[in-house]
């Protein structure tokens, strides 16, 4: 990554900070999930370490006051681009009232925000695909020039609704992007006991619209992909799949314990290509990100940080009797 | 397998019923005339509202439940999608949740089950996982029931698999004047409704139907009948098949009350109560399997709630608890419902 | 079909007529169906009209006496390559006590036969492929080298069972041959409607087996193709998905009318290109078959089937007591 | 998403029930410990038994309930399957028809949605729709239940959707020794059997467990406590809160019968009538939502047959028919059944 390659991506300096910005509030804010899990104030995180340079970069390629987004558990990076805050992360791990994700009813990395275009999701994994592809299917049918787009890890670009999901697109030519989050695992699962194709975008072609793979761990990469394939959904182009490889460096969840299953060399060597750490050396070297300002973003963000997990452990639970609520609407 | 059976008309049926209602002239529409005609009109008053399934487009349905809609709306709200059910509930809940109101069919609803998981994990639990935030308006039809020589996978009564799902509503109209009230009223509910019409009904029943705008409440139960010996609580076709067997008895002196549960999920506790009580001694009919059916539940609220109410034993008439229906005729008779296991339930109990 | 192709194969004359008698007797066995539902005899008949020479090709480049088939409705020439009888089949379409399928419980088109090692289907299309999956994982666990055969129509190959099973018989490596009997349409809904991939055969690649689509109506294609993957199932190479295209000559069912959605030419057309014919012609080419022979065949065939027809007719219904038996077996 | 729970071991539940057992030295093993020693004896001991699903090999399962197996039986036999349920159960059932004994895995009930088509459909119909010719030996073991923090998605009771299917059976044992018996039955049945695990029951609950061979009946209720008051009939963890109660309501002069379903379909009717005749007074429970749940089929069955011997209404404590138990700790307080709500349940019964 050393010659400027964002330029002709039509990407700024400022624009590159900015990305840069949202995957170190996401870093930080899953490291401190971790702290408040280990000392007992938060009872599970699932880490979006490792894939926040690819989640900030999709999230960028789009139009993020318009698109859509149905993003999975560990999009970190997704929800923070499109506009939930800190506060409301710290608000969720706590399952406070104020968690403008389910009020505290789900599990931390259940997202969902309406007037941010986040579509709630639940825990069984892919069921999110289809809705993607009916809210572009009513943008299609509204003629609004939206893209949806949808996330998952590749684990479960083995269930059924991801074909389903895909075809219906396909067939339509709906403006749905779909990014597998390829991360070599699902939990214990190493990737070749999970597919035995050579990349995930390979299923593309079997319905009929383009796949690419992309390194997630160079967000540019990611971007141009992502970028592309929302220029062909907004010109009635269709579909698109794309791949986009990285490496999951935490356990599974705050429950596993992933030495069981894959060494710890593995994990160091994934460490380095870390696309958190490598974005960041690509804007040293174009000088877009000095010593100072890092330091400077690192202590706003640090504040923002404890002031979010201050907020959230002191604000109050949904009241016993709010479980009656909302069960149906008339 | 697509299975439309050429049905016998059974005017037998509707005649009695239909003097009941009486009075000015109406259109006299089948059952399935009146869920094409719900879903027209709906489809008129509101741009969002749009169908999406199995052969729904220039074939109108399998059935002809969408006959002459695509025509009239064109492919885009008319959409004939792959043979996908997970899909096309996922899909469907995808556009709900961004404003539309999708009536998705199942051709089936043997047919649903693939689609278990978007329709209980996503649709019934969206509001409430959200806190209020997002809501799946969507209505998905299917197609039940048996009797129709349609065998084990082409009528089934499937509606017990989804009876237990808070956040869903489950509506199963007995009769073409429920069908449309309670189909438009489907349409226009902020929640998503399983709405099941009986297959055997569908030709077989006809009756008066306003072809004015009219929506029917979900959540209340019916009386379809007034009586005071015996209290008969079903519902969809086993409905008319009470109908019949109560005139019959009639003539004989026993005097029955029919409740109609139009929804069968949530129940109308009140209106069980009410009726239970109201004679003490109560029928439960239902075409599906016995055990784990929908009147258990129905059973266990008047247990809880009329125990001193009742003069006899609460009784059950249901399908046996075989897996499904054969396809031979002897071995599909012997599993059906009909007016004579009712009349011989209906005696039982008269003489308790 | 001009020259001696057979032979290349491995096939000799005799194979080839006992593949047109299978092929023939499959034919006038679905007209007679035909007959009798539209005498009101029988009420429901779904056709494998246009499909026999591809599944008899199919079947035959099996180990009919060791193999184990997953057929779905319309495969009336697997089945009779597999043993099923005429008589067998007309018992199911009268409904009939014996019908060895399911004594009369399941609508014609719903096979099975342990004897024969074909698997018991059901009408929710596309269940049958994890089932086929797991004889090839059974087998495999086994040590056999038993080949599983599993067939559905195009539009079922969009169901998540089809994604889930194919997925899961690479990975695993499994003998287990999935044919796709592609006859352009899913009930009214026209292949374009049902996909947009080109080839039904491009979501091999996603699965990382091998994919390949023949012309159905040529059954030495069809044979080639899938002897060619049970030989690579049985020498532990792993599983194939084949594209067989060919056309649905009658309407979907004796239940449905096809004239409106589409037109008569184009079904007069798809008539020409029949394998049926097409194979006759080149058998008549090879002198394998002369009029002599077809005539005598015709005849024995007509024979044999009125003959089921007969029995089948004035064969007993199952009790209606027997409804009873056989939930559980224990 | 994998969530298990670290859950603070509940060993008070035990101590008075294993006082009960008493006698010779047993080893103690925790609910799935039992359930982990019933696989590897089934697998030593018959070779056509294997072991599939998510996470099961090297990982021993996400809450390390195939711990070892895969170590003593290796990949082939221990399968790490990719993350598909419907393929999960569809290739299990599959191997079954040849003549295997699949032990598949859902990593949480509330996952085994996907897998529901080929569960009801194919596990269930199998035998039958092949008219005895086909047969489907597959258990499919799931682990179900709340109060491990699990949210809407790792917490729900899923047997509802199940119990009204003919040719399946469902089994939700209450103890070590109920689950290692029955488990062990489950994978010797001739049919699809469905097994759920009580999560939160997994570690908490202890008691002493054979190292011999032995199974328990599938289809039989068991009298977990005799008494002449009051009758419970209960199922899974619930058992354990009940007993809890009845002891400590002992001491208050209130003597409480249980039974314990374990197969909660078909249900043992005779059991049932048996245990409800026999006090007069019927409190039954689940954590499942109210409305529905299987003790409505119970309630039914109970006011079908013993009416005349009831002296109160037959009393249901469930969870609140909300679509799901919230995650925030209060919350989910809220939906769960704990012994201070059954004491007060029977409390209210024997004061009617
Ligand atoms: C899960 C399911 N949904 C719907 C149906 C109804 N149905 C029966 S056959 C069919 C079309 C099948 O098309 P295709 O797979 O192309 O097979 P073909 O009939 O053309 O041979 C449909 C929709 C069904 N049997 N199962
Ligand atoms: C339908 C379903 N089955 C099982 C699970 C349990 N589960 C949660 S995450 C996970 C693995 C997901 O792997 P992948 O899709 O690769 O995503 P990753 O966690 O690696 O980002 C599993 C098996 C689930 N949530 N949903
Ligand atoms: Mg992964
Ligand atoms: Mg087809």
């Amino acid at each position: 990554m050393s010659e400027n390659k964002h330029q002709k991506l039509g990407l700024s300096n400022q624009d590159l900070i900015e990305m840069y910005r949202v995957m170190l509030l996401a870093r930080r804010i899953d490291e401190r999930m971790w702290l408040l899990n280990r000392s007992g104030k938060i009872p599970f995180v699932v880490s979006c370490q490792g894939q926040e340079a690819l989640q900030v970069a999709a999230s960028f390629a789009l139009n993020r006051s318009e698109d859509y987004v149905a993003p999975y558990y560990r999009d970190v990076g997704v929800v923070l681009s499109f506009g939930m805050t800190a506060k409301e992360l710290m608000l969720q791990a706590f399952a406070k009232a104020e968690d403008p994700n389910s009020g505290g009813r789900q599990m931390p990395g259940h997202f969902g925000q309406k007037k941010n275009r986040m579509l709630s999701g639940s825990s069984p994994v892919t069921t999110q695909v289809p809705h993607a592809v009916g809210i572009a299917l009513a943008a299609k049918m509204e003629n609004k020039s939206i893209v949806s787009f949808v996330t998952l890890g590749e684990g479960s670009s083995n269930q059924g609704d991801f074909h389903e999901g895909l075809n219906f697109a396909a067939v339509q030519k709906l403006p749905v992007i779909t990014m597998v989050e390829n991360n070599k695992y699902a939990i214990s699962v190493p990737l070749e006991k999970q597919v035995a194709c050579e990349k995930i975008s390979d299923r593309a072609i079997g319905y009929g619209m383009p796949g690419i793979t992309v390194d997630g761990n160079d967000p540019l990469a990611v971007y141009e992909a992502v970028k592309q394939a929302a220029d062909r959904a907004r010109n009635g182009e269709g579909p698109s799949l794309i791949e986009a490889v990285s490496y999951r460096l935490t356990p599974h969840s705050s429950d596993d314990d992933d030495r069981s299953y894959r060494k710890r060399e593995e994990v160091e060597q994934a460490k380095e290509k870390d696309g958190f750490h490598t974005f960041a050396a690509y804007l040293r070297e174009q000088n877009i990100l000095t010593d100072e300002k890092l330091e400077q973003m690192e202590q706003e963000i640090k504040e923002e940080i404890n002031e979010a997990t201050d907020y959230a452990e002191s604000a109050p639970y949904a009241s016993p009797e709010s479980i009656y609520d909302f069960v149906y609407g008339n | 397998m697509q299975k439309v059976h050429r049905m016998p008309v059974q005017n037998q049926f509707m005649t009695s019923y239909m003097e009941t209602k009486g009075g000015k002239m109406m259109p006299i529409l089948s059952y399935i005339q009146a869920v094409t005609q719900a879903m027209k009109e709906e489809m008129e008053r509101d741009e969002k509202v749009f169908v999406l399934g199995e052969d729904v487009g220039v074939r109108g349905g399998v059935f002809r439940a969408t006959e002459g809609l695509y025509e009239q709306f064109g492919e885009s709200r008319v959409i004939d999608t792959p043979l996908a059910e997970s899909a096309i509930a996922g899909v469907g809940i995808g556009a709900a949740m961004y404003g539309m109101r999708p009536v998705a069919e199942m051709q089936f609803a043997d047919f649903i089950l693939p689609a278990v998981n978007q329709i209980i994990s996503e649709a019934a639990k969206m509001r409430y996982r959200s806190n209020n935030d997002w809501t799946c308006p969507i209505t998905i039809r299917a197609p039940y029931g048996g009797g129709v020589h349609g065998a084990l996978y082409h009528s089934q009564s499937i509606e017990a698999i989804f009876a237990n799902q808070p956040g869903l509503k489950i509506v199963m109209p007995s009769s073409p004047y429920d069908v449309k009230g309670l189909l438009k009223a489907a349409i226009r509910d902020e929640d998503p409704v399983l709405f099941l019409e009986h297959k055997r009904a569908y030709r077989s029943i006809k009756e008066e139907v306003p072809d004015t705008d009219y929506t029917l409440p979900i959540g209340k139960a019916d009386i379809k009948r007034e009586g005071s010996d015996i209290t008969i609580i079903t519902y969809g076709l086993c409905v008319q098949w009470a109908i019949q067997a109560a005139e019959k008895l009639a003539s004989e002196g026993i005097d029955v009350h029919i409740l109609d549960l139009r929804t069968i999920y949530p129940l109308d506790q009140e209106a069980i109560k009410q009726a239970a009580s109201k004679t003490g001694k109560v029928l439960l009919i239902t075409e599906d399997n016995k055990e784990g059916s929908i009147i258990g539940e129905v059973a266990a609220i008047i247990s809880e709630h009329c125990l001193f109410d009742l003069d006899a034993p609460v009784k059950r008439l249901a399908g046996p608890d075989v897996p499904a229906m054969p396809y031979a005729p002897p071995l599909e008779k012997e599993f059906m419902i009909n007016q004579d296991k009712i009349e011989a339930a209906i005696r039982d109990l008269a003489e308790f």
